[in-house]
């Protein structure tokens, strides 16, 4: 963002401010979280609009957070008509010209989860009844995802969820107001499963570490019953405590128990330390049932990864996007995949600005922020009920995961999912993960009933 | 049959013997005093009547009750105030408030969730309280920081939140310990006054023998955690068996 | 009886750093007799030493390596580091490998520094002041300390590995006549153990065998008494706490390669360590080493999967049960001493 | 008034006409200014205000009187959360069972919790308490998961029973409601560039809040609270006075837990989830700092330091670098920068910075918390005046709390 333009904003503002404070003093009453007139909560009044960015900024994943910023702010000034224009170029649809939402100016406000619920719900809230914030968007956890997911429900907003892996928050927590571009357990199992039967066989004993909250039951029960179809065997499934530092008691007793396989279904600083220690072991020195040992990180963020080190070298996992799509790259079975423009346009105009490549929660941020304006510019309006029907099957493409749906039914992007492993020969610190595989969308695509929950109806606030 | 009796009371910490079949009788409305040398075991048997040990052998019955078990709170309320050696007194609490805890503790019992209604609403227990200390010549300090009052003060303070108690015993733990001439002479007078003007009974711990023989009607000598004898003053005096107690501990 | 075997060796390891944090934590209460509630932050700078010192290490200049690109599409720089001009690769890398445990000598000077600063700037003024205000104020360091390292090195873990030749495990099970692969165990978290063994014979040895030792145990006994003999008593407490912030400084330090080191490491201890200290004692030192080993082993054995599925969820509260088991039926823990911390 | 003396009576009124009175009051600034960044009268963080404030009141019952630090107060909120959203979702969306409900449920574990952490004191109490709360949490989050929903916590749903409700409209959500007012709904005044909100929810919390407040004060005035006070000073006295320390402690301990349960389901009242963070020790150690920070013991403090710390939380966290350049942009470009540079590591996501060195300051230089301050202030501008030393009699200065 250019100085001279923020310099202006702040002239504008100041200056309106005054206008206001001179006009006659008119007294109105409004029930609020309705906006009366115009029937829906936070009705963009004059030429700005206002969205919400709830991300964590302190607490363990604030770098993940710093990242989803970083893309929310280039998403509005891509929003505006700034920079290169980034993803709208290759974006399928284009109803987004440079002039904002639906002609109005984007601004934003920001705030703190801390990665905890009640504090995410607590800015969200802020960002409602403080800000006017119209829709919200961000977070790093399932469980603020679900619950801010509640809150906009119930306040009458749009909720674009961030970086959410947990099936529950477009499955048994869904919610009419909720959308998400993230891909989720049941797929990481389902795209995880064949490439490992492929590159491990079909004869294989698994054993499980994980962590004991909702997001590691769904992504274990995803990752068993998938590869079991393939023919592996769960030996044992541990449950480990979240706040667990040391995990070397959990990954002592894996070699005894006769497993080959050690699957962590862990996330972000579990899963660096539960990674580091199962290395520190040996454990993928060893041979057993006359097999190499092997290590699987269901969920990979490359942020986090970089914790590990070089842990996780040759480590299979799933991640929703990688930044090596942009230039196109030869999976180790041979297939050519070719760079995709959508990346290509989203790696350059993010790393122009920061000098680094964007994560996976940097981009399905972005993305978020984008689907939203071009819901909103095709339903010619800022109600969240006009926005949803919007988004609901809307199909696109151009956004880095080739064509994409977002199902009805459940408000979930169905995509294709990269199968990832940890780097043996990294050229940088970003260069962490190769692509795989590529998994067709069709591959990991469900019905939408099998995790329960109920949509309702959207809500446009009282 | 006197108001407390202690009979056969032994107590052993690990190996060492601090008290062996003491036997005691204090009479009602008297002083008795329990004196001995360091280490004879006179704190020792002052625990054991309050509450805070429990001695392993014997029995100690106040007014036909047996204390032992009980808790020191429930031994205060069967009528039996401590005076410490060094006051025990609420410091951070004005020196009103000192004294009417232990009227509220008279008339309340040992708990009662007294919380909504006022303590400055409470006329009868304040009348009660500035009674007290018109009697021990406080009622000026009343809205004084106990913790901020000179350590004769603090003795009078201690002792007039027993005495507002009305309690039937009063134990004394060696009362002028630390005291000067003065403040010494004070506390007895104040306990030759109370002695007169009220039906109580006093046990008292002492080491300094002016004070004892000012006060007491009937004096027990404590060596070696057992009783060696139990007389009148007068006849305690001259007793070889104290003399020689004493001498062989004094240097 | 190989899976118990290797519970109690493991154990023994997560109670060795269970116990050095804890003996720096007693130290300072038991000499200064002051709640440190940033001792955990003290860890966590002590991880952080190693850390700068990977970083000061691995300071590099840029070439520019045309056969490659990076990842927006322009020739890749690849750092080189310093010490590579300096010593050649060879050299230079096995000095950048062995960062951590060179990190021992970069380390204690700066701790020193930080706890000399630390009682002589702050806890100083807190040594009459309630135990309220100390863990106020001690936790407001704490948070000071651990957002200062937030802002110079991010909020995520920053891997800080072992020299290769530490890598891998020790097959226990081999020597000992069990089948391979039974009962093995990190090389490093070997080390760890030997080192935290060694802290801890020093800080005893140097408490019993050394006049200046012989005093702060008299001190920690009878603060006053030694106060009253003129001996000049603050002097040896500040050393002390400066020995303090050198032993959980080494824990820290040494912790690197086990668990990545990142900002908030010094919290996720805080509680634990105080648990410990409470469990062995308020003040006593052997209580500390103790109650470290002792809660190390039970939260060992209460991850077993055979143990889980008997009792769901014992590996999330063992360490509290623990607590609340000694302290009602041991009310001042393990081997503390009457009148410490009861008011 | 009220069974108060004169003084209480003049600090329940200046407390009850600034909680009423706190749309206005908090948000000083004209909407759209460069200043309304920090108006802190919406309805969320005016709830938290008044929520924490009951919280740190009751924290203050056990902590201030009988000196007994608790480090696991939290789980008694959490609880209490738990409770009323169970009530929400099985029996009705009206607030008042669910409050009672959550008081109720809180009474009864801090009892069971507190019944066992009073055989110890000092430290060992604390720690027990600890971990206490740390169970909960963890059990909370994982093992009880089918009973808390874990780590995504619990909602109300469509599909709950809610017996005592009629089956909703279609497309509507459950809200929280009193007898029919839902507590999110809200009137606004807009006056000039002003824009007041008045929410129905904070209004019963603040009425709640008030008469936690006026409870409070009662307790301290009480010959119960004298007798947690002697506790505080001298136990082995009051024992010998001929009265039970224990029962005084446990009643204390429930009393502030039923406070921490209140204030849990009013948490699920004005905003209806509720998550297992809300236990875990850091949860517990806020209301001790909240307690400390505005002086413990008074009467007012814990409501102040309740407001100080939720003010931080909310408003200084989300200044952002793009408004700290909106601020400066009269600058020249590179003091600009220069200044936003200086600010940046203390505000934004640099608050819990901001936060530290505020506690060690008023630690270091304001042992009595926020109520020493103002009386200081007082005593400097009241010289001429009777010096008022009582403490809470001290009136609440310029800091952004009821």
């Amino acid at each position: 963002m250019s100085k001279s333009d923020i310099s202006r904003r702040g002239v504008l503002r100041t200056g309106a401010a005054v206008g206001a404070g001179l006009a006659t003093p008119t007294i109105f009453t409004s029930q609020v979280w309705g906006g009366g007139h115009t029937g829906f909560t936070n009705a963009p009044q004059g030429d700005t609009v206002t969205l919400g960015f709830n991300v964590p900024q302190s607490g363990a994943y604030a770098d993940e957070g710093a990242d989803e910023l970083r893309a929310y702010e280039l998403a509005v000034e891509h929003l505006n008509g700034g920079g290169d224009g980034g993803m709208l170029n290759t974006f399928s649809s284009k109803t987004i010209d440079g002039t904002g939402i639906l002609g109005k100016k984007v601004e934003y406000v920001t705030g703190d989860t801390q990665t905890k619920s009640d504090a995410a719900r607590a800015s969200a809230r802020s960002m409602i009844e403080k800000d006017g914030a119209i829709m919200i968007t961000g977070g790093s956890s399932s469980g603020v995802a679900v619950a801010v997911q509640a809150l906009c429900q119930e306040a009458g907003v749009i909720f674009m969820a961030g970086l959410t892996h947990s099936n529950d928050t477009t499955g048994k927590d869904k919610k009419a107001n909720g959308f998400r571009h993230f891909f989720n357990s049941y797929m990481s199992g389902a795209a995880l499963a064949p490439v490992l039967a492929k590159a491990y066989g079909t004869d294989r004993k698994a054993y499980h570490l994980t962590a004991d909250y909702n997001w590691g039951y769904t992504t274990q029960e995803a990752v068993q019953t998938s590869t079991e179809a393939l023919g592996w065997e769960t030996v044992n499934n541990v449950l480990t405590p979240l706040t667990q530092t040391d995990f070397s008691s959990y990954i002592a007793p894996v070699l005894q128990s006769g497993a080959d396989v050690l699957v962590l279904n862990h996330y972000g600083g579990n899963m660096v330390n539960s990674l580091t220690n199962a290395v520190q072991f040996g454990l993928r020195d060893k041979m057993v049932n006359d097999k190499n040992f092997e290590i699987i990180v269901p969920l990979y963020s490359r942020l986090m990864a970089k914790g590990a080190g070089a842990n996780v070298k040759g480590i299979f996992g799933s991640t929703n996007w990688h930044w090596s799509l942009a230039q196109g790259f030869t999976t180790p079975d041979g297939t050519e995949v070719a760079p995709d423009a959508g990346s290509a346009a989203f790696v350059k105009s993010f790393g122009e600005k920061y000098g680094f490549p964007p994560s996976q929660a940097a981009h399905t941020c972005y993305c978020q922020t984008l689907l939203y304006a071009d819901a909103v510019n095709r339903a010619g309006s800022f109600n969240p009920c006009a926005v949803g029907e919007a988004l609901k099957d809307f199909e696109f493409d151009g956004l880095g995961n080739g064509p994409t749906l977002y199902r009805g039914d459940d408000h979930q992007c169905f995509k294709d999912v990269l199968v990832v492993r940890g780097k043996e020969n990294p050229t940088s610190e970003f260069d962490l993960l190769e692509v795989v595989e590529v998994t067709p969308v069709s591959q990991v695509t469900y019905d939408a009933s099998i995790f329960g929950g109920d949509l309702g109806t959207c809500n446009p606030g009282a | 049959m006197g108001i407390l009796e202690v009979k056969g009371v032994g107590k052993n910490f690990g190996g060492l013997k601090a008290l062996s079949d003491v036997n005691l009788s204090v009479q009602e409305n008297t002083v008795h005093a329990i004196i001995g040398p360091n280490g004879a075991g006179k704190s020792t048997l002052l625990n054991c009547l309050v509450g805070k040990l429990i001695p392993d052998t014997g029995s100690v019955m106040f007014d036909g009750q047996s204390v032992l078990g009980r808790k020191p709170h429930e031994i205060n309320q069967m009528g039996i105030s401590r005076v410490f050696q060094t006051p025990e007194i609420f410091g951070d609490l004005t020196v009103m408030e000192n004294v009417l805890i232990p009227c509220f503790a008279k008339r309340d019992g040992a708990f009662e969730l007294n919380a909504i209604s006022a303590v400055s609403g409470q006329n009868d227990m304040k009348e009660k309280a500035e009674g007290i200390l018109r009697d021990v010549n406080m009622l000026d300090k009343r809205n004084m920081h106990a913790a901020a009052m000179s350590r004769g003060d603090k003795r009078r303070l201690e002792m007039a939140m027993c005495l507002v108690q009305e309690p039937r015993m009063l134990l004394l733990d060696e009362p002028t310990a630390g005291m000067a001439r003065a403040d010494t002479n004070n506390t007895i007078d104040l306990l030759k006054e109370i002695k007169e003007q009220r039906d109580i009974t006093i046990a008292i711990i002492e080491h300094d023998m002016h004070v004892v023989f000012s006060l007491a009607d009937r004096i027990t000598v404590l060596a070696q955690g057992t009783p060696l004898v139990e007389d009148l003053p007068e006849n305690i005096k001259g007793h070889p068996k104290v003399r020689e107690a004493y001498l062989g501990e004094a240097h | 009886m190989d899976a118990i075997l290797l519970q109690i060796l493991n154990g023994l390891d997560k109670g060795s750093a269970y116990a050095l944090i804890a003996l720096g934590l007693t130290l300072i209460f038991g000499t200064l007799g002051v709640v440190n509630f940033a001792h955990g932050a003290l860890f966590m700078l002590g991880a952080f030493c190693a850390v700068t010192l990977n970083r000061i290490l691995t300071l590099s200049h840029e070439v520019v390596d045309e056969t490659r690109t990076d990842f927006l599409g322009n020739p890749l720089k690849v750092d080189v580091p310093y010490v590579y001009d300096i010593l050649g690769e060879a050299a230079g890398n096995a000095v950048i490998d062995w960062s951590v445990p060179l990190a021992i000598l970069f380390s204690i000077p700066i701790m020193i520094g930080v706890g000399y600063a630390m009682e002589r700037g702050l806890i100083k003024h807190f040594y009459k002041r309630p135990h309220a205000d100390q863990i106020l104020v001690t936790f407001g360091l704490a948070i000071v300390l651990q957002e200062i390292i937030k802002y110079f090195f991010g909020a995520n873990p920053i891997p800080t590995p072992a020299p290769a030749a530490f890598a891998g495990s020790f097959d226990f099970g081999a020597m000992l006549g069990f089948d391979p692969n039974t009962i093995i165990y990190p090389y490093w978290r070997l080390v760890y153990f030997a080192f935290a063994m060694i802290i801890i014979a020093a800080v005893f040895a140097f408490l019993q065998f050394t006049t200046f030792g012989m005093v702060v145990r008299a001190g920690m006994a009878d603060r006053e008494t030694v106060g009253l003999l003129g001996i000049d008593i603050d002097k040896r407490f500040t050393v002390m706490f400066a020995i303090a912030a050198v032993v959980a400084g080494l824990a820290g330090v040494m912790y690197g390669p086990i668990n990545a080191p990142n900002y908030h490491m010094g919290m996720d201890f805080l509680v634990l360590s105080f648990v410990v200290v409470v469990v062995g004692g308020m003040g006593s030192l052997p209580g500390a080493v103790l109650a470290g080993f002792l809660l190390g082993i039970l939260e060992s054995f209460a991850s077993m999967a055979g143990v889980l599925e008997v009792l769901p969820g014992i590996n999330q509260i063992i360490i509290y049960l623990v607590a609340i088991t000694i302290l009602l039926t041991r009310p001042r823990g393990l081997m503390g001493r009457k009148g410490v911390m009861e008011d | 008034m009220f069974g108060l003396d004169a003084k209480d009576t003049r600090l329940v009124l200046i407390v009850a006409v600034l909680t009423m009175l706190a749309p206005f009051i908090l948000n000083p600034f004209p909407e759209g200014s460069e200043l309304a960044q920090f108006n802190a009268g919406y309805p969320d963080l005016m709830q938290r205000f008044v929520i924490f404030g009951i919280f740190a009141i009751g924290f203050n019952i056990l902590f201030g009187l009988t000196g007994y630090l608790s480090f696991g107060h939290a789980a008694f909120l959490g609880v209490g959360s738990y409770a009323a959203i169970w009530m929400m979702k099985l029996l009705t969306m009206n607030v008042v069972p669910a409050i009672f409900m959550a008081i109720v449920i809180a009474g009864i574990f801090s009892l069971f919790v507190g019944w066992i952490s009073l055989r110890r004191t000092g430290i060992y109490f604390s720690i027990l308490t600890l971990a206490f709360a740390q169970m909960s949490f963890a059990l909370a989050y994982s093992v009880l998961t089918p009973l808390t929903g874990g780590e995504t916590g619990l909602q109300p749903k469509m599909a709950d029973p809610r017996i005592l409700d009629g089956s909703l409209a279609e497309g509507t959500t459950p809200r929280a409601n009193l007898f029919g007012l839902q507590m999110s709904s809200s009137y606004e005044l807009s006056v000039g560039g002003w824009l007041f909100t008045f929410n129905a929810g904070y209004y019963l919390a603040a009425v709640v809040m008030l008469i936690a407040f006026y409870i409070s004060i009662r307790i301290f005035r009480s010959p119960f609270g004298m007798m947690l006070r002697a506790i505080k000073c001298n136990q082995q006295r009051l024992n010998y006075t001929g009265l039970n320390s224990k029962p005084y402690t446990l009643a204390a301990f429930v009393i502030s837990g039923m406070y921490a349960g209140l204030a849990g389901g009013l948490m699920v009242a004005m905003d209806t989830q509720v998550g297992p963070e809300r236990m875990f020790w850091t949860a517990s150690g806020e209301v001790v700092l909240m307690t400390i920070l505005g002086g413990a013991g008074t009467l007012i403090g814990p409501v102040l330091g309740a407001g100080m710390i939720k003010y931080m939380e909310n408003i200084i966290s989300k200044i952002n670098s793009t408004i700290l350049h909106e601020w400066f942009y009269w600058m020249p470009d590179g003091l600009e920068d220069f200044v936003v540079a200086m600010i940046y590591p203390f505000i934004g996501k640099g608050w819990h910075l901001t936060l530290g060195i505020m506690f060690m300051l008023v630690v270091i230089f304001l042992p009595g918390g926020l109520v020493e301050g103002g009386q200081r202030i007082a005593r400097l501008f009241g010289k001429g005046k009777k010096a008022e030393t009582d403490e809470g009699g001290t009136k609440p200065s310029s800091t952004p709390a009821e």
